[in-house]
Order: C-alpha cells, then structure tokens, then sequence
C-alpha cells in the first residue's frame, strides 16, 4: 500500500508505505475521537452552561447500554489496531532467508559495517536497491539502536549478542543513519549515511573498495591462527564436531535439548564454550573459551566463516558471494 | 472482629512442622532427583512458608481483607516473574518459525 | 469507648486502632515481597540459563551454617510467636523474656552469617573487581572427585560469580532486615518494660511479630535456592 | 465578594491554629504536611522547568552550540529525573491528596500521622541526595538509567542521584500506605465504598500501584548501584548478565508509576466535572472500577517500552495486546465524564478550564499512547520525539492541568482565600496555547525520525524545533502567572466561604480552612456521592442540605451565620 502523508521521511523501503498507512489511519482515528468528543463537549458546554448562580440541574441517571457501548467499541477497535500492527511487527522483524548479509559492530560512537566480500565502512553503509538486505549487529559497549526513519526501521543493538533486522531499500538515495538508543556523549553524533544505488552502480562500488579478502576468508584465516582446525577438522578426525553443514540446523545438546544453530549460538559456542556442550561431548568441554581473547570483529569472522561452510559447498567462500538480485525467497 | 488468641501448643506444633521439614529438604536434596529436587524443595518452602503465615502470623483467623492483601503480594510477584519470562522463554521462537 | 494511653487522638476507639496497623503491616509487607521479588526475579532467570554453574557454585556453600541458621530462625519465630502470646494474655515479664530470647536468636543467625561470609571472603568468592580484592574460583577437582568430578568442571567462571553476586545481595538484605528487626525488637523490650503493654492493647507486639514472621519466610525460601541446589553433588 | 472580609469573624483553622517553624516541621496534621509538599514539590518543579528551559535554548539551532554534548545530557536527565520523582509522583497524592482524603472520608487526620510526616522527610532526604548530585554536576544517563550505560560507562553521579530516586520510592510507599489503611478503616459512618468521592478512589487506586511497584524499583537501583560498586554485577554481560533484565525490571514499576502520575488527576477531573456541572457523575461505579482496572492491568504492559530493545516478538505482541486492554478504562473515563455534562449546569470557573484542558490533552495524548503500543509503528517511533510528545501531552497537558485545575479549585479550602478568577482564565489560556505550540510539533519531529536525547539534529528538523521553543518560552511565562497570584491570594485575596462553588463533598462542609481537627463533630453520612437534587426536590424531600446553607456566598460552616 502506497500512501504518502506529510511530515513523513521518505519511504524507501518495502515496508514503509506499509508502517504509513497504519499510521494515517490511526491518526484518523484520532482526530475522529478528538473532533467528536471536543465537539460534542462544546455542544454540551453551550447548551448547559450555568444560567443561575444557585442552580441545581435535575440529574441523569447513568445508562447501562451506552456503558456497554463504549466499552465494546473501543476494545474492537483496539483489537484491530493490534492486528495490524502485529502483523507488520513479524513482517519487520522477522528476517527472510535469502538477502544480502551486512555485519555491524557498534562502539561509542561509530557503526563500523562489514560486507560479505570484505568491504568496511565507517558511520555509511552502501546498498543495492531492490535486494533484501540483512544485518547481524552486536555492540562493544552500551547498547545503541540502529535506526533508519526512511526504512521505518529500528532494532536495539545489546553488548554480548546478535541482534538482527532487515529492510529492502526501494528508492535509490542517500538516507539517515541515526543511533536512537542514548549511549552517552555522543549519542547525537553516532550518524550516519545509507546509500542506496542501483544494482549496476552497486557492483561497480564493490569493485572499487579495496578489500582485504571477504569476511569469510579472514575468519578461515582465524580459524587457522587460533588453531580451531586442530579439533574442528572437516574430515570427522578432530576431537571437536564438525563444522561443515553446522550452519541453520538443529543440534541436540547433552542435556537433552537442541538448539537452531543460528548466529548467536555460533558466538556463545565461541565465547562460552561451557554453555551449551553437544551430545555426545565430555561434559566440561575441552574446548577453551574465547571470551576476552579475541575482538567482537574477530567473533564475527569466525561466524561468517562458519556460516560460509555452512551451505557444505567447498570452503572457498562460494556461498558468501553475494546472490544476484533475481533469487527469489 | 475480636482477636483471636492462639495456643501455645499450637505454636510447638508448628514449629515441629516446620524444623522436620527442614531436615527433610536437606535431606532429599542430597539425592540426585534430577528436575525434581527444585520441585521438592521448592514444595516445601511453599509448605513452610504457609504455615508460618497461618499459624504465627494468624491469618488463619484474620479478616479477609488480610487474606487478599497476602494474596495480592504473590499474586504480584507472579505476574512480574510469568511476564518477564514469557519475553526470555520465546526468544527463540522466531528463528524456529521461521520457514 | 474507653479511652486508653495508648489510644492517639485521631482514632474513634482502640479496635480502629489496632485493625489500621494490622492493615498498614500487611500493607507493608506487601511491599516487602516486592523489594525481595526483584532479586528473586534475577534469581530465577539466570538460575534458568545457567542451572550448572548455580548448582556447582551452590555446592561450595556451607550447606551446615545454612542448615544451623534456618533452625535458629524458625526458633526465633517461635519464642517471637510466643512473646505475642504473652502480650495477648498480659504476662509482662514472660514478654520481655522471649522478646530477649528472640533477640539472642536473631543475634546468633548474624553471627553465623558473619562467620560464613567471612568463609566466602578468605576464598575470594566475594563478586567484586577491586585493585585489591578480586573474585576467583578455582574448581574444586581434588575434593569430590568421583562420578561428579566432570560437572563440577563445566563451569564458566562469569556465572559463577553471578550466584555468588546473587547470594551475596539476597542474604544481605535478609541480613539487613534482621538488623532492622532487632532494632524493633529492643524499641519492644524498652515499651515492655516501661508497663505499655496491656491485652487491650499491645499492637506493637503483634505487628513487629508480622514483621519478624515475614523476614524468616524469607529465609525459607533463601534457603534451598542458595544452599540446596547443589547439594546433590557430593557424595 | 468583595464584601467578605467584614463578615468573618477571627477564627482558628489549622493554619493559624500554632505559630512558628517547628510547629510546621513537626506537625503531624495531614493538612500541614500537604502544604510542605507544595512548597517541595513547586520548588522541584521550577528546577525541571528551568532544566527544560536550558534543553529548549540548546535545541533553537541544528548545532549543539549553547552546551556542551555532556552537559545537554545531564540537563534532559536531570530533567527527567526531578520531573517524575520529585515532582510529578508526589505532586497530586503527597499535596492535594494529603490534603483532602481525610476531609472526605470524614476522618480527623491519616491514619498513622507520624509516619505520613515520615514520608516528607524521606522526600526531603531523597532530594538533597539528588540535589546533591545535581549540584556536583549532575548524571547523564536519561531518566530510565539504562545498564549498561549507567553501571559501567557513565560518568556521572549515578550512585548518588539512584540513592536519591530509592530513597524518595519510600516516601511515595509510606503515602500510599497510609491512604489504604485511611480509606479502609476510617471511613466517617455512614460513608460506604460507592458513597466515596471518586478522588477517593483513583487515590486508592494509586496508592495500590504505590506500595506494589515503588519496591521493585527501589531494589532495581540498589542493585544498578552495587554494580557500579563492585564494578561486577547481574545486568553484566560479561558475566552472562543481561542488561534487557534492567529494562524489565525498570519497566515493571516506571510504566505502573505512569499511572501513579495520571490516575490522581483522573480523580480530580471527576470531582471537577461533577461539582462544576453539579450533577452525579455519569455511571459512577464504571469510573470508580475504571480506577482500580487501569491500576492492575497497568502493571501487566511494561514491555510495550521494549518493543525494539531485543525482546521475544511473542512477548511484545503480549505486551501490546495488555497494553491496549488498559486503553479501554481510559476511553470509558473520558466517555463518562462528556457525558456527566449533558444537562449539567456547567460553570466556566478556572478549575472547569483546565478540567476541560485534561480531557483534551488527555485524548491527544492516550491516543498517541495506542499509536506507540502498535508495535508496527512503535519500531519507527520508538525513542523519537513522538514519544516524548506523547507523554508530555498525557503528563504536562493532562496531569498538570488536572493538579492546577485541583490546586485552583481546593484553593479556597486550603487558604481560605479566593484567588483571582481573571488572571487564572487568562493563565490557563496563556498555558493552553504555549503547551499546544511547545508540544504538537514534536509529534511531527518525532514522525519525521529525529530522535530523543539528541543535542545536536540535522537541519531539516529545525524550523519545528524553533515552533517548539517559542512554545515553551510561552508555556513558562503561563506558570509563572499562577503561581505569583497564588501567592499574592494568601494574603490579599478575598475570604471563601465554605463551599464557594456549591459543591457537594465532605471537605466543604467544614469551614475554609478546616479546623485542626477537621470537622466541629464527625459527620454522619446518609447521602449518596454527588447528590444533588434541584430545589423542588429537596423541598418535595425535605431535605435543607448543605447547599442550601452555603450557596449563599460569605457563610462560613464554622461562623453558623
Ligand atoms: C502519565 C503518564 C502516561 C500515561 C497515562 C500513558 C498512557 C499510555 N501510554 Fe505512555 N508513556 C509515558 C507516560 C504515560 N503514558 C512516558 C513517560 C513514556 C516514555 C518513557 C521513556 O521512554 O522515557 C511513555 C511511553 C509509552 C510507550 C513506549 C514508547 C516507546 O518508547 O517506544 C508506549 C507504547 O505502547 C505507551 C503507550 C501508552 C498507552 C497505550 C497508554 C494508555 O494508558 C492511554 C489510554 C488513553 C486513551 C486511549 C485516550 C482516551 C480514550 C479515547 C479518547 C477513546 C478512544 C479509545 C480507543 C479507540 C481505544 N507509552
Ligand atoms: C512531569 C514531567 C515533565 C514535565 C512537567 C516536563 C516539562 C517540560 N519538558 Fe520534559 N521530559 C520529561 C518529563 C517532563 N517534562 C521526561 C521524563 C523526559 C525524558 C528525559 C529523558 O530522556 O531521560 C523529558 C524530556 C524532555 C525533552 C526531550 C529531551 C531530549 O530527549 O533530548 C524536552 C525537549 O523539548 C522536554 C521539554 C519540556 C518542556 C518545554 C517542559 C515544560 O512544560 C516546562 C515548563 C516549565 C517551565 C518553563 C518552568 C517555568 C519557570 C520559569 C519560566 C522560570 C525559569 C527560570 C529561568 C529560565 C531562569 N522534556
Ligand atoms: C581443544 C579443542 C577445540 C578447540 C581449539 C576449538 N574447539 Fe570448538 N569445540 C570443541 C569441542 C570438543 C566441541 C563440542 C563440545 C561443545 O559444544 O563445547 C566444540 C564445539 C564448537 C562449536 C559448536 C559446534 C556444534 O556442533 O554445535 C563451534 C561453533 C565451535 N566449537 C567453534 C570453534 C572455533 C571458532 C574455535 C576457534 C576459535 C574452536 N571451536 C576451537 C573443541 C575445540
Ligand atoms: Cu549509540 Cu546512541
Ligand atoms: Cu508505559
């Protein structure tokens, strides 16, 4: 639904007519319930005011049936609203399997980026338009929020886990960046930039950007240095599990349970090895924890490459490739 | 409303109660129930804490009023540890739904 | 309506009296279970997330101190029952014996609790980060080796320290309000003695009894949460 | 009126019944207590308004150029934090409502006095601890001391300023405490829970969030200031600590304490639409339980605050459905309260002005509440200016209102004085226009995407921000009126009579002022809230009411004349 009402950013994301419209509707709605109630407030006002210093009105009797009325009204509409804004709330936040992957660490008081191909950038983020566009976010200090009014797009950054929201820029532009959760000094100058190009001139950006080896090949890099491959070995031999496959699949931990391997458990299985120990595992994992030992960038390679040899093609980064933008979800 | 007073042979009988139920925590926490050594335990203190609040604290015999008050303070701490847990218990959810 | 010393002015009678501190007391507790909801809150959550490292943190606790102290203070909650009893019937010297009884009581449960805490600090279990002072935690390998050594291994040393910040918070509070109680307590033994008490009326009494009742209720539960939940790892 | 002061004879009322400094500060009647509060809570008002003054000089240009970054954020959190705690919570409970709820229940005084004394000197304690803080440079962490920020980052007083919030928690405990047992237990005869004045209810409800909440709060300080101790502590997640439990925590009491904030103002407006229209409240028993409804279903919505903050999507759609079940009390609030005017008699006093200024305000601002419980759009609104339109418009366009329009209409009973009605239209008129221009374009800044707590904003935000401190220079002016002629009042406004607006009630069946003691004798009660009936009828019944004896202008109860 396209919708544009004044005083609204831009809409530039596939969702932002969307969040428009609920809000134009409720702002009807609002002035509806205002105009009358004033209204009819004026009215009474009028027609009632007080004639006679002593005056004393015959009373009213209250009404069971108009209770009932504006009990009932206002919960059905209340109900509606809800509705609505549920449903946008999962479309907003539920993010799609297939879409472009962007990696954020926050600090006071930057966003630093890092693309699948290896690209950083600092406080500007460049997009292709049309793609949907995922971002795993984590934070070094305080707690920031990533927020992009022209997306209608907002997701709490939390120190000690991946937080994760997606848009899909419609509009080609240069766009707010701002921090909205407050984080101290410099909350007001953690801004920034969203570019969003077209596919072709995307390509051509990534191109230029001199990049050190995509995300994926840095964290095998890692992975190599912090000795990771001496347990997890692709061929089943290591002392740890395998790792090839791992990625967005169920894994039955010793107590029983079992768990979606998803980014936040990759980064906990790092960070606190003793955690969550996988069946079939010694209960004290002989697996040393990382916490402490290597930077949030760092953590994020790691996922990234693991993530990588996720989709078991052949670990030469294949799958970290960003896809062309006709892949369907 | 007159008070009520209590016996002192009442008083020992609680406390008996409530020092065997003690030991017996103790003791049935030193086996391994798996889940059910929280469910014990937890049982207990709930059985302990009741007949404090009976008998020494004579709610027993105290107006109703009394009783909705006591009521209310856990019926509180039930709402504030059910809804916060109803955030920490789903927070998977998403990605399990997830197509 | 006979009025009496300890009747204030704005009441109608003394049954007014005693129902508005009956109800204030109650009141008051209610809020009382709020304050503690808050640490039980915290309790509860993180006892979910990391149910091994509570129990073997737990484990180190000294499960007899515990054990002495939930015996005191339910003995504490009787002779304070008792002495309410007195005032009821208008024994005053049997008042002032077990308020005194109850105060030796209370006094021995901190004294206990000094003791253990001092334990917990000589081991650098105390959760904090000072130049000088520095939580540490070193898995008890040698001491209950057997079946359970491996759990008692697979512990993360963060979490740990987060039951003993837990243990730490709940039991001193607890041990705050007892200091407070005992305070009360002396205040009653002093109106005791001073002949302020009658059956009709002797409120005070009875409302510090409440209060007294509420705080060992407290420690009902403190007990299994902090002191039993690793108990079954030793043999 | 003009004629009044011939009449009254010299009389003791409480005010002048003991002279001297210590018989204020150690008084323990509910009146004179209330009247501490007022000069507390007014000298704590000033402070957050000269606080908002200084945001609003800062925000008048894109650059942040007026302060410094750091200095802008203690300015909004002290402003924030002097605002809610020290005088928004207490202003309607600790000054109107320590004032009044023994008058109508026809009691002589709380029910435990000392420890209603207690509570002021707990206030006054918490606020030399914040003061203290404030004078020592302040605190930067935004009103809601969001870990870890607060605990590990920050350089501000936080230990000191939390010290400050927990200890004034008790005095907010204590009062809603001795309300409880008040309405309880001394209750005049005669006086049965639906015979209650509806202020007496929404203060019950309030004190129920009180004496449920404020603890909570209270331990979630104490802990944020251990862990800046110990510089370890459970929100840590270095630890495995999580720092949204705070924000659960935080939330449990601050969203009910938003309803400590406005339900004391509900019950005035009541009492206000009722007398000045002189009829019974339309459906009295869904207003009165609409009270007590609002205060429990308020404690189950805190997460509507959370929606981006990382929380289970599940539990945000719980959050939002809860929140707008909570809506719908309100919504039956403002229908009763347009519907009592049909056929009233509806007087354009002062107090009616700002009545029909709350439901307004009240309207704008609950409706926007449903704007930001949407969870779909709260993701774009959350912590934009939006959102702080939104509560501005609920606490400054509804509570205060409601607390001046109460202070306005109670004036008379509390001083014994009439102030003057003209000055107060034009203050209220004065206050209506700079709150809509300082409030309304925030809503469209906030649409727009700027966000809260920034000092510093992007150029295409500034024309409306300029809108809003011109506003807010017009808004200050507004207060300012009332409070000089309040003043000036005291001592040369004309006597009131008992009851000048001829309004029903216990409290104006005793003199202005009461008396120490409250009433001559306790009263007896044998009519229904807000019984009026016209003079035909009273005749048909025979009954003379109160009404009768004090519509003439000049009587005073107590002058029987
Ligand atoms: C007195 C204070 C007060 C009151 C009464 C309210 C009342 C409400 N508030 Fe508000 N709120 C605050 C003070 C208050 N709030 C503050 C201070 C914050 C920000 C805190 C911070 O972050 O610093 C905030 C923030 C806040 C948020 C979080 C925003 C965010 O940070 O993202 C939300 C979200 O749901 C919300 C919702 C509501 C709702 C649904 C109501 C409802 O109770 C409103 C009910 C009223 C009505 C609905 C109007 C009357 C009804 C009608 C006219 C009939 C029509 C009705 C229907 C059709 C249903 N508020
Ligand atoms: C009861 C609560 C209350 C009240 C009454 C007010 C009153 C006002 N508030 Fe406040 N406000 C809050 C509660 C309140 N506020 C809260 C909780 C926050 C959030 C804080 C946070 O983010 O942590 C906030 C935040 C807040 C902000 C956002 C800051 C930011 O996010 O960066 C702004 C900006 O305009 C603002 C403005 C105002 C204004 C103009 C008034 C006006 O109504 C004030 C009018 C009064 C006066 C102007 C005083 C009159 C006196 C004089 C005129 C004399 C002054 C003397 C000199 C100048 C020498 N407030
Ligand atoms: C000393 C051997 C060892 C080293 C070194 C090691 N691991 Fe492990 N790892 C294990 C074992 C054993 C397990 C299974 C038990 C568990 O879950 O802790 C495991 C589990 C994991 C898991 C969860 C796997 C699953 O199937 O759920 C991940 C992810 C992981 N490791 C990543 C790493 C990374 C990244 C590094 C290097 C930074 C690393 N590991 C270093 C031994 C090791
Ligand atoms: Cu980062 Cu605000
Ligand atoms: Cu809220």
């Amino acid at each position: 639904m396209q919708l544009s009402i004044p005083f609204s950013p831009d809409q530039a994301s596939s969702y932002s007519g969307r969040v428009d419209a609920l809000f134009a509707f409720l702002c009807v709605l609002t002035i509806l319930f205002g105009a009358v109630i004033t209204l009819v407030i004026i009215y009474f006002a009028i027609k009632y005011r007080r004639r006679k210093e002593d005056e004393i009105p015959r009373g009213v009797e209250g009404s069971m049936r108009l209770e009932l009325f504006w009990t009932i009204g206002p919960f059905l509409i209340a109900m509606g609203i809800f509705l609505w804004g549920s449903s946008l709330y999962f479309t907003m936040y539920r993010p799609p399997d297939e879409a472009l992957e962007i990696y954020i660490v926050a600090k006071q008081w930057m966003w630093k980026f890092q693309h699948l191909d290896g690209q950083r950038e600092i406080n500007e983020l460049h997009v292709p338009v049309g793609r949907k566009v995922k971002i795993t976010m984590t934070t070094e200090d305080v707690i920031h929020s990533f927020f992009v009014p022209a997306f209608r797009i907002k997701m709490d950054v939390v120190p000690g886990k991946y937080s994760k929201v997606w848009f899909e820029p419609t509009k080609p532009g240069r766009y707010h960046l701002f921090c909205a959760e407050y984080c101290g000094t410099g909350h007001s100058r953690m801004i920034g930039w969203i570019d969003v190009m077209e596919a072709s001139e995307y390509q051509a950006w990534l191109a230029g950007g001199a990049a050190e080896g995509s995300l994926a090949s840095s964290g095998e890099k890692l992975f190599q240095q912090l000795a990771c491959n001496t347990c997890h070995r692709s061929d089943a031999q290591g002392r740890g599990p395998v790792l090839e496959g791992l990625f967005g699949k169920a894994v039955q931990l010793s107590d029983g349970s079992t768990v979606i391997a998803d980014e936040n458990y990759i980064r906990e299985s790092i960070l606190n090895s003793q955690a969550k120990i996988v069946a079939g595992f010694q209960k004290p994992s002989i697996m040393p924890t990382f916490q402490g030992l290597i930077s949030e960038e760092q953590v994020l390679q790691l996922v990234a490459y693991i993530k990588s040899i996720g989709t078991k093609q052949p670990t030469e980064g294949g799958a970290a490739k960003p896809q062309p933008p006709t892949t369907q979800q | 409303m007159r008070e009520h007073i209590v016996s002192p042979k009442v008083y020992f009988a609680v406390f008996t109660a409530l020092a065997v139920f003690t030991v017996v925590t103790w003791s049935v926490a030193k086996l391994d129930l798996g889940f059910l050594n929280v469910v014990v335990a937890l049982t207990i203190a709930v059985i302990k804490a009741t007949l404090v609040v009976l008998y020494f604290m004579h709610v027993r015999w105290s107006s109703r009023l009394t009783w909705v008050f006591v009521c209310a303070g856990f019926f509180w701490l039930a709402i504030m540890v059910a809804l916060t847990l109803s955030d920490y218990l789903t927070r998977g959810w998403l990605t399990v739904a997830a197509p | 309506m006979a009025t009496h010393a300890g009747l204030a002015h704005h009441f109608d009678d003394v049954e007014q009296q005693r129902e508005a501190g009956t109800l204030g007391m109650w009141a008051f507790l209610v809020t009382e279970v709020m304050f503690f909801g808050g640490l039980f809150m915290a309790y509860i959550l993180y006892r979910w997330k990391y149910p091994s490292e509570f129990a073997v943190a737990s484990n180190s606790l000294n499960v007899t101190m515990g054990f002495i102290n939930t015996l005191v203070l339910i003995c504490s909650s009787l002779t304070m029952a008792l002495a309410v009893y007195f005032s009821q019937i208008g024994n005053r010297r049997l008042i002032t014996v077990f308020l005194l009884l109850t105060m030796v009581l209370g006094t021995t449960f901190l004294v206990i609790k000094g003791f253990e805490y001092h334990e917990k600090y000589v081991e650098h279990h105390v959760p904090v980060r000072f130049p000088t002072y520095e939580f540490k935690w070193e898995p008890h390998v040698s001491d209950h080796a057997g079946a359970h050594e491996a759990t008692s291994l697979a512990v993360d040393t963060g979490r740990v320290e987060m039951f003993f910040w837990l243990y730490f918070a709940m039991t001193g509070v607890h041990a705050l309000h007892m200091i407070i109680g005992l305070g009360i307590l002396t205040t009653l033994v002093i109106m005791t003695r001073r002949g302020r008490f009658t059956p009709e009326y002797h409120s005070p009494v009875e409302l510090s009894g409440l209060y007294w009742h509420f705080v060992d209720i407290v420690w009902i539960f403190l007990f299994p949460l902090l002191y039993l939940i690793g108990a079954h790892l030793h043999r | 009126m003009e004629t009044a002061a011939e009449v009254v004879p010299p009389r003791t009322h409480y005010v002048n019944a003991r002279y001297g400094v210590k018989s204020w500060l150690l008084t323990t009647d509910h009146k004179r207590i209330a009247l501490l509060y007022l000069a507390s809570v007014t000298f704590f008002f000033f402070v957050g308004g000269f606080f908002a003054v200084l945001i609003r000089l800062e925000l008048l240009t894109p650059q942040g150029d007026l302060v410094q970054a750091e200095t802008y954020n203690r300015l909004f959190t002290m402003h924030g934090v002097v605002m809610i705690f020290f005088f928004l919570i207490p202003a309607i409970p600790a000054v109107l409502g320590n004032f009044l709820v023994p008058l109508m229940v026809g009691a002589k005084d709380l029910a435990f006095p000392r420890i209603n004394l207690l509570s002021w000197y707990i206030y006054t304690l918490g606020a030399t601890f914040t003061v203290i803080a404030i004078l020592l440079g302040g605190v930067d962490t935004g009103w809601t001391f969001y870990t870890p920020y607060s605990s590990t980052y920050s350089n501000g007083n936080v230990i000191l300023t939390g010290l400050g919030v927990f200890i004034v928690g008790f005095s907010s405990i204590l009062t809603g405490l001795n309300f409880i047992v008040t309405i309880h237990t001394m209750r005049a005869p005669g006086l049965t829970w639906f015979r209650l004045p509806l202020f007496i209810w929404s203060h019950y409800a309030t004190s129920l969030i009180m004496i449920l909440g404020t603890p909570v709060i209270a331990v979630t300080i104490l802990l944020l200031a251990l862990e800046r101790l110990a510089h370890i502590g459970i929100f840590d997640p270095a630890l495995g600590g999580d720092p949204v439990l705070f924000q659960h925590l935080f939330w449990f009491y601050s969203h009910p304490a938003v309803y400590i904030m406005v339900l004391p103002a509900m019950g005035v407006i009541s009492e206000l639409v009722a007398n000045m229209t002189r009829k019974n409240i339309f459906g009295y028993k869904f207003v009165a339980f609409a009270s007590i409804a609002i205060a429990v279903f308020g404690f189950l919505v805190w997460g509507h605050h959370m929606f981006v903050s990382t929380q289970s999507v599940y539990a945000g759609m719980v959050f939002s459905i809860l929140s707008y079940a909570v809506a719908i009390p309100s919504a039956v609030k403002v229908f009763n309260w347009t519907a009592t005017l049909y056929k009233g008699s509806i007087s354009y006093n002062t107090p009616m002005l700002y009545a029909f200024g709350f439901i307004g305000f009240f309207i704008i601002g609950g409706m926007t509440g449903l704007f930001l419980a949407a969870l779909g759009v709260d993701i774009h609104v959350h912590d934009t200016y939006f959102v702080v339109a939104h509560f501005h418009y609920i606490m400054v366009g509804g509570t205060i209102m409601g607390y001046l329009g109460g202070l306005h209409y109670w004036w008379p009973k509390i001083s014994g004085r009439m102030y003057p009605e003209g000055w107060a239209r034009f203050a209220a008129l004065v206050i209506f226009v700079g709150f809509n221009l300082t409030f309304f374009p925030q809503f469209l800044l906030g649409y727009m995407g700027m966000p809260r707590r920034y000092y510093a904003y992007p150029e295409e935000f500034q024309v409306l921000n300029v809108m809003s401190s011109a506003g807010a220079s017009i808004l200050g002016v507004g207060y300012l009126i009332p409070m000089i002629y309040l003043i000036w009042s005291m001592r040369y406004g004309p006597h009131a009579s008992a009851n000048p607006w001829g309004a029903f009630g216990l409290e104006w069946r005793t003199s202005s002022p009461p008396p120490t003691q409250n009433f001559e004798e306790t009263p007896v009660v044998t009519w229904e809230a807000y019984e009026f009936h016209p003079r035909e009828e009273r005749e048909a019944l025979g009954v003379m009411d109160v009404l009768d004896r004090t519509l003439r202008p000049n009587v005073n109860v107590g002058d029987r004349g």
